[in-house]
């Protein structure tokens, strides 16, 4: 199209609705962000749609002026899936919390990804209910004492990218609520992907869980505590740049680049395409021993669902021709009565 | 294939009877639903008027031979209308002494009986748990029964083919069906070409050894001497016009596709396979060239979010499942009740309550249905009374829930959905159209779109993404009404509450009346609804024909009730409610016009007969004196 | 602490009255849930008979000083028995213009207003959407207005404990609770105690300062002249006895402990957290040193699935939720009751439907726990009917399970939930134990154990596994009575229908019957169940001291009814239902009783008023003529 | 105990109901292993259970003799949570299919393996809906013809063993119906192991289904295409033993041993305590490209949910003593009435 488009800005994508967040929350945060690539990605307003569970995080359709549905607990993956089936025109976005996506809608979190439909999941991980004030959650960690762990959470909690790796996601992601350049970019790298993109995104609830996250926000140790993944680029970290990963059998160790003794050719290069084993790995890496990654894990391409599912569709009508009532309910056997 | 005169032709005497009910029983294995299909099929053809009841093993593939492998395909053809497949035999084809002993009960005293007694070895009879053979008892001297060694005399018959023993055994049911269509002279052809069609490619060696098979049954019914004449079933006078079989679930199909077609949408098809609605999947998943999209969910809950998801995007959503899968759907479909979209919820009833009998009928999710979900959720919700019926509600319901913008249910049963009828094809040209609008401009120009501003029926716009300057957020918290937004003040709850609630209510002016059949005022009104239609209507016919006062009136619309129900009520001194289940119909009758409505209530995972029916009707009406019975 | 004297005296004039309703509104980070508490406890313990009613924002933390973060507390304590938590406000404190305007309706014409007028500043006003101070309102003169400011006065009384401005001003709570103890002559003492005992712990200078800061209000009550007298509300006579406050919600872990206990089992309960039953989960999730095993599930299908595991394993099990998660349950619940074991679900109600208002109160899934499941599937239900009656039907309900084998259903709302009232604390060692038998020897010596074998009440054995030679499996397809088989039997199902209906019949026989508070026979019955208990008894009492004929039957069995209720209501000319839903008790009574019941509903996420319910009464003993109207 | 328990037999744990699955389904074989593994694995009938979904392989319990559950589709794991956390003492077994376990009940499954509760689930993987007559399932392969995907199956199928491992299960195994020394030995693995012991059973439905797996269950092709597991050995296969399977960096690559160039020491070495990284690359080798492994995946330990859980109440005891009741009544701010 030849015709210049009108340039969008944020507030084009800012609702009329009060913000009902607390203060502080790090929902502010991604919101903010959201609306920032919002215009960048060049989808128009009413080409996109929101669709979110029930959580804090999942009022977040109400602040943005798109199409927009706020659903029930847990089943957001699956309203989005039957929405972009039918509309692959529409530019879908699924907002979840990591109770809502993670414990009741855990099945269909894995169909959705599994299925690879061209959608962007954002999971807003403040490991904790926070709408049903301060259960614990399935991200929450061990000894987490909560409103329902007076003696600390028992469960093993699960790894959202782990659980993405097993079911098979082509496009996984991870962020932080306060890296507002990261999370930014991060966004809209989902936003390009074919297929089903997931990103976690650490987000603080500073009401029922404040500083779950700080050592991945805080400037004085984000750099130590995380690793910043760049595809083709060796796994170097540290506020002097000076720690890198290497692969060492199938284990992970960090090295030590001071000395010299490691060279960057010896760590571990970042491959968003390379087989699904590397972004298991990447998901293995947790704190202390490891510096938590952040960034793209993977991206890889492959046929989304609905393009398959429509593409059945356009090769039936091709082979048989548009279907005809009259000659379907005339088919096989009939007979006539008094004509 | 020339075969049409020497098909219909017999030596034998000929006995006209208006109505003949058969029923063909053997093992799962046997092919008995094949058989039935195609004698249904052709008595169809021949201008009968059917109605059938397949009735088949909750298991796959239970142990061949024994009683809970016993398949069986029952149906009635008559040259007056018939409306359920008959309440006993007069004939019964039984293919092992398991078929037999848990069938013979229903043959009428004098009944034909066939049996294939190939199958009635020691072995047979240890699989059937039978000490001795049920054809050597004394009981047998109530029926005619004609011994064939169907299984010798298919083997000779198919030897030419040089088939295993196997296959030449699987050949059996075709000479059955042969001396079956010996015996009410019908028509072959049409069987012939489905032998040939079905075994056709490259495989005709087995069509030829099926066809020979058909053939020696014809001819063993010509020759033996047990079987003295053959019957003959005059066509039916039914309106005119071209005719085909259509079971129930197929129906359902195909009544969502002219739902489709009249309201220029396309299917979004979510479901979750469960007894006994799958046929609706299986079958809707061949059109695809219809534009129709299947999508068989990871569950009930996904199926019905999905459809949520796809009629918010603006197409035709429909969901399906039986009782345990509504169960999982209740609370989406709340939601979709709030979020005051269309989407079609259909269920296809099922013995419960739990896992309950899958393979068996009953009406026990009315209930559940109509009350299933938290909070004040009222719904529409309509109920099929026969397998064709299916074609017309699912219409019915798109319709409602596109002009009202809400969910509707639609109820079918077990019965329904596996049973067929003869279905006069409409003329799809002259299909009324269901106009749907997606609003293209804001209908509150000075400030943002109203996605809860209401039309005369109290219809919200259905705007669609995509729509410029419509963007609009919806979600299952209380909103506003009008503006949509968020509220949670204690006077719009309330106003909500009601809205939703009247917007049910206003379905009834986009309904029909209810019709009686019969005396509009009386005695007796027998109030049904859903697949005991056939059943109820022929014992009211039949008291009808007795001079007794009694009339029908079958209610297709379970909620809201037409609007005429309760002054119709108010004119008979009795009321009688049949239904398979312990009497929810009569529970919302009860409630709602304060009538002391009686029960005839049966829960067995069975169709009603017509004499218990009648029974009942000739116990009310004869008596003079009221029956109360309390609902408990 | 020797504050005792101090805390009680006042030199100015004392008004005695019977009782007082007050209701201090703030911003939801103002403590109001927690000064409530405080003013509840310590009027409990004066004595006064006390009722409650919290109410706040569905939003974590709304933004601060706005209408949608104005969280309240009510109370009314006297020296009578009451009931509700009062219809109209005596006394209004309110710590901000939002809170101010959006209570100021219910506060009476002279009622006391008492406002922290620091928060009245432009920006507060514009955060509450206010233009105008509401303070400088004409209407003002209808109150008896006094401003205090609380914010300037509370950082001069705690200056000197070196507070940063947030910790100060977060004591200005404890400055309107100082105030209100010397309006109402409350004893400060329990209020001391828990400051010091909650900031006790190494932060004793947060505890001083609030201490200042109350003693600093009673001080300002005592010196300022806009307050010319305080109150005073005598003891109430109540039953002799120990008494303590209880919440509803807490009440209800209490009675699962005592019904455990009572039982000799140990509670599993199994729960996904969702507003407003998580607070039974907080609580009982303290108890593990009871033996109490919480889990909470990954969703409301596997708690209730868990719960069923561990039933058949022997124990306690319990599951709750509220609506929406209920309706996530119904299929597991048919199983439970396919598989006939013990099992508790309670349902503490919202608003719906849908997400609906999470934290407001509602009647509105009666229907859904009678009838939402597919099949016939019939289940007992019970409805408390105030905060200390969780405490008792729990244990009702649970003794029923046992005794039946079945699961039961206890319906609870938001309002009974959050609301409190003072406790006759039991005496434990009396309790009536409740009898459990695990048979440990086979009901069937000739042939294998049969677990669906029944005793006089219908109920099967509970054979716990680890049990020798009682082997058995359970399942969801239908069963052959006795044996527990798979059964597809038609008889046999017909008669497991009847059987399991029959079981939640025998309720009946093992609750007591239906009492009737008033006159037996009359004009009026009101009919009323669940959290409405209190208005409709204030209601009631207030009519029939006018002299009107008009008498209350509660019923806290919802399935099966008692058996003498049809009988009662067959005693009064008219029938009044008030319910805060659209009918659903009205429905099930006038389908039972076929009563021409007439409804009073209410749909606005509040409950009753005394005086709305008062007029209906007034209403329909007045003009003599029935009111008929129908439900649809 | 010196008591010399009675010897279990096989029979023992026959059940009196006559078994209603196809004549030839993988499943009888599977029933046969297990009746007769368990007297070896030595609890009496009367303290195993086994709970399962609905399906034709649910059906499982009625034809064991001993406490059972047949329950509704795709809700076992949790029936069995709650069993076994109130009733630690009883070996309980989970019997499921592909969409039982995969599809309805893929929640409560990953949830199970993440608590770690200690169980074992057998999985019958048929790759399609038997009792609902030949639907596709998340297993069914892409293109697979059904009754629902008459044009074939475009989902992307889940592999169940990846999803366990992204949900951190504790013991993976797999196995094969026909392999019934393989099976009975894998059986007893599973029930050998503390913690949730998940062990997927290559089913042949030979209804609607048949020969999915006929080539791991083929004598003559078998050996070709699966590869046996065994701990601490260098993974070999073939019917002549002369294939190896070697690490190249993150991949894995098939090598021939015949021209010696290949040592047995360069060869992946099976490790079922290594990390979870083995094991999901284990679960990624398919057909054709890798022989399928089949055998334990993985068996490490971890406390199971059931001890932490009732460790937190034994604490709560020791701590705090038995709870008193009438005490609990009392606590806080009572008051008296006219006593
Ligand atoms: C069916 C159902 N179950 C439970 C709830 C209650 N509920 C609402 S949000 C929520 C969890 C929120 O946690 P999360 O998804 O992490 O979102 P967050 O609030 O932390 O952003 C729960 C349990 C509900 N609304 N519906
Ligand atoms: C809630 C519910 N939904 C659907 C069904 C129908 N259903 C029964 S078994 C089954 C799938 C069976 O497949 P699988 O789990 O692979 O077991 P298999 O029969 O192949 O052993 C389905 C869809 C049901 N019984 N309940
Ligand atoms: S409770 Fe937590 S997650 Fe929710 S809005 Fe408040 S800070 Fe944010
Ligand atoms: S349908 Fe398939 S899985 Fe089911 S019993 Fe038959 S062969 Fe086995
Ligand atoms: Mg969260
Ligand atoms: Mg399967």
């Amino acid at each position: 199209m030849s015709t210049t488009l009108p340039v969008l800005k944020a507030d084009d994508f800012t609702s009329d609705q009060d913000i009902r967040w607390c203060p502080g929350c790090g929902d502010y945060s991604i919101l903010a962000q959201m609306k920032k690539v919002l215009p960048e990605i060049g989808v128009p307003p009413e080409k996109t749609v929101f669709v979110s569970g029930i959580g804090c995080s999942s009022r977040f359709p109400y602040y943005v002026n798109t199409y927009g549905v706020h659903s029930i607990h847990g089943r957001a993956p699956a309203i989005a899936t039957g929405l972009k089936m039918t509309r692959p025109d529409l530019s879908v976005w699924v907002i979840t919390g990591d109770g809502d996506a993670l414990s009741i809608g855990g099945n269909h979190f894995i169909h959705l990804l599994r299925r690879n439909v061209d959608l962007n999941i954002i999971l807003f991980n403040n490991r904790i209910y926070g709408l049903t004030k301060g259960q614990y959650s399935p991200t929450s960690v061990e000894g987490q004492i909560t409103k329902s762990t007076p003696m600390g959470v028992v469960d093993h909690p699960l790894n959202p990218i782990s659980v993405a790796v097993g079911a098979e996601a082509t496009f996984i992601a991870r962020s932080v609520d306060s890296n507002v350049k990261h999370l930014a970019y991060t966004l809209k790298r989902a936003a390009a992907h074919k297929g089903t993109s997931f990103v976690e995104v650490y987000q603080n609830c500073n009401v029922f869980n404040d500083g779950a996250f700080s050592y991945a926000q805080d400037k004085a140790t984000r750099d130590d505590t995380t690793i910043e993944l760049e595809h083709g680029k060796p796994m170097i970290y540290g506020k002097d740049k000076d720690r890198g990963i290497r692969l060492n059998g199938l284990n992970l160790e960090v090295v030590d680049l001071n000395d010299g003794k490691v060279k960057e050719d010896d760590l571990l290069f970042h491959d968003e395409k390379a087989n699904s084993t590397l972004v298991y790995m990447l998901s293995r890496m947790r704190r202390p021993d490891f510096p938590e990654p952040i960034g793209v894990f993977r991206d890889v391409l492959s046929e989304t669902y609905e393009d398959a599912v429509r593409g059945q569709i356009d090769q039936a009508i091709e082979q048989r021709g548009r279907g005809n009532l009259q000659k379907l309910f005339n088919s096989g056997e009939t007979w006539k009565v008094g004509v | 294939m020339s075969t049409e005169a020497a098909s219909t032709s017999t030596n034998k005497a000929i006995k006209t009877v208006s109505g003949i009910t058969v029923r063909l029983v053997g093992d799962s294995g046997d092919g008995m639903q094949l058989l039935g299909t195609q004698l249904t099929n052709t008595s169809a053809i021949a201008g009968n008027d059917i109605a059938t009841f397949p009735d088949f093993p909750a298991e796959i593939r239970a142990p061949r031979g024994t009683r809970a492998g016993v398949s069986g395909f029952q149906v009635q053809f008559a040259s007056h209308e018939v409306h359920t497949p008959g309440d006993s035999l007069d004939a019964l084809v039984a293919m092992n002494p398991a078929a037999l002993v848990t069938n013979l009960a229903d043959l009428v005293k004098g009944g034909l009986l066939i049996v294939n007694e190939d199958s009635f070895e020691d072995k047979d009879l240890k699989l059937a748990k039978l000490k001795v053979s049920p054809l050597e008892e004394p009981a047998m001297e109530n029926y005619r029964l004609v011994k064939v060694p169907m299984t010798r005399l298919t083997k000779t018959a198919v030897a030419e083919f040089g088939l295993s023993a196997k296959e030449a055994d699987r050949c059996k049911n075709f000479f059955a069906m042969g001396l079956v269509y010996w015996l009410y002279g019908r028509n072959m052809d049409a069987t012939l070409r489905f032998i040939h069609g079905k075994f056709g490619d490259g495989k005709s060696v087995i069509a030829n050894a099926n066809e020979k098979a058909l053939r020696a049954g014809w001819a063993f019914g010509e020759t033996i001497e047990a079987l003295g004449h053959s019957y003959n079933v005059e066509a039916a006078s039914l309106p005119e016009g071209t005719y085909r079989n259509i079971i129930g679930n197929q129906a359902m199909a195909w009544g969502l596709l002219a739902a489709a077609q009249r309201s220029g949408k396309e299917i979004f098809y979510a479901s979750y396979p469960i007894t006994p609605a799958s046929d609706i999947l299986h079958e809707l998943c061949k059109f695809k060239n219809f534009g129709v999209c299947t999508f068989q969910a990871e569950d009930e809950i996904a199926a019905v979010c999905s459809a949520i998801g796809a009629s918010y995007g603006g197409q035709m959503a429909v969901t399906t499942s039986s009782g345990p899968g509504i169960a999982l759907k209740t609370e989406a479909m709340g939601l979709a009740l709030m979020l005051e979209l269309p989407l079609l919820v259909i269920d296809v009833q099922r013995g419960g309550p739990s896992t309950g009998l899958p393979t068996k009928t009953e009406q026990s999710d009315l209930m559940q249905v109509i009350f299933g979900r938290n909070g004040e959720s009222p719904l529409p919700v309509l109920a099929a009374r026969s397998p064709a019926d299916c074609f017309e509600i699912v219409q019915e319901a798109w319709m409602l829930a596109t002009q009202l913008m809400l969910p509707v249910v639609v109820l079918s049963d077990g019965y329904i959905a596996n049973g067929s009828e003869p279905w006069l094809i409409p003329d799809v040209s002259k299909l009324a159209p269901i106009t749907i609008t997606h609003p293209t401009e804001s209908n509150n120009p000075d400030g943002v779109f109203q996605p809860y501003r209401r039309n005369e029926l109290l219809a919200r716009p259905w705007a669609i993404p995509g729509t410029e300057g419509l963007m609009h957020r919806v979600g299952g918290l209380e909103k506003e009404d009008g503006s949509g937004n968020i509220s949670y003040d204690p006077d719009n709850h309330q106003k909500m509450v009601h809205i939703r609630a009247q917007k049910v209510a206003n379905a009834a002016k986009l309904l029909p009346p209810q019709q009686v059949i019969g005396p509009q005022s009386g005695e007796l009104l027998v109030l049904s609804w859903g697949g005991t239609y056939g059943a109820c209507l022929t014992a009211v016919q039949a008291a009808q024909a007795q001079g007794t006062s009694v009339a029908l009136a079958h209610i297709r619309y379970m909620n809201p009730f037409p609007s005429n129900l309760g002054e119709i009520i108010s004119r008979y001194k009795q009321v009688l409610i049949p239904e398979l289940n312990m009497g929810q119909l009569r529970t919302l009758i009860r409630a709602r016009y304060l009538v002391d409505a009686v029960g005839y209530n049966k829960i067995k995972g069975k169709p009603f007969t017509v004499s218990e029916l009648l029974d009942k009707i000739t116990e009310m009406t004869k008596s003079g004196t009221r029956t109360s019975v309390q609902y408990q």
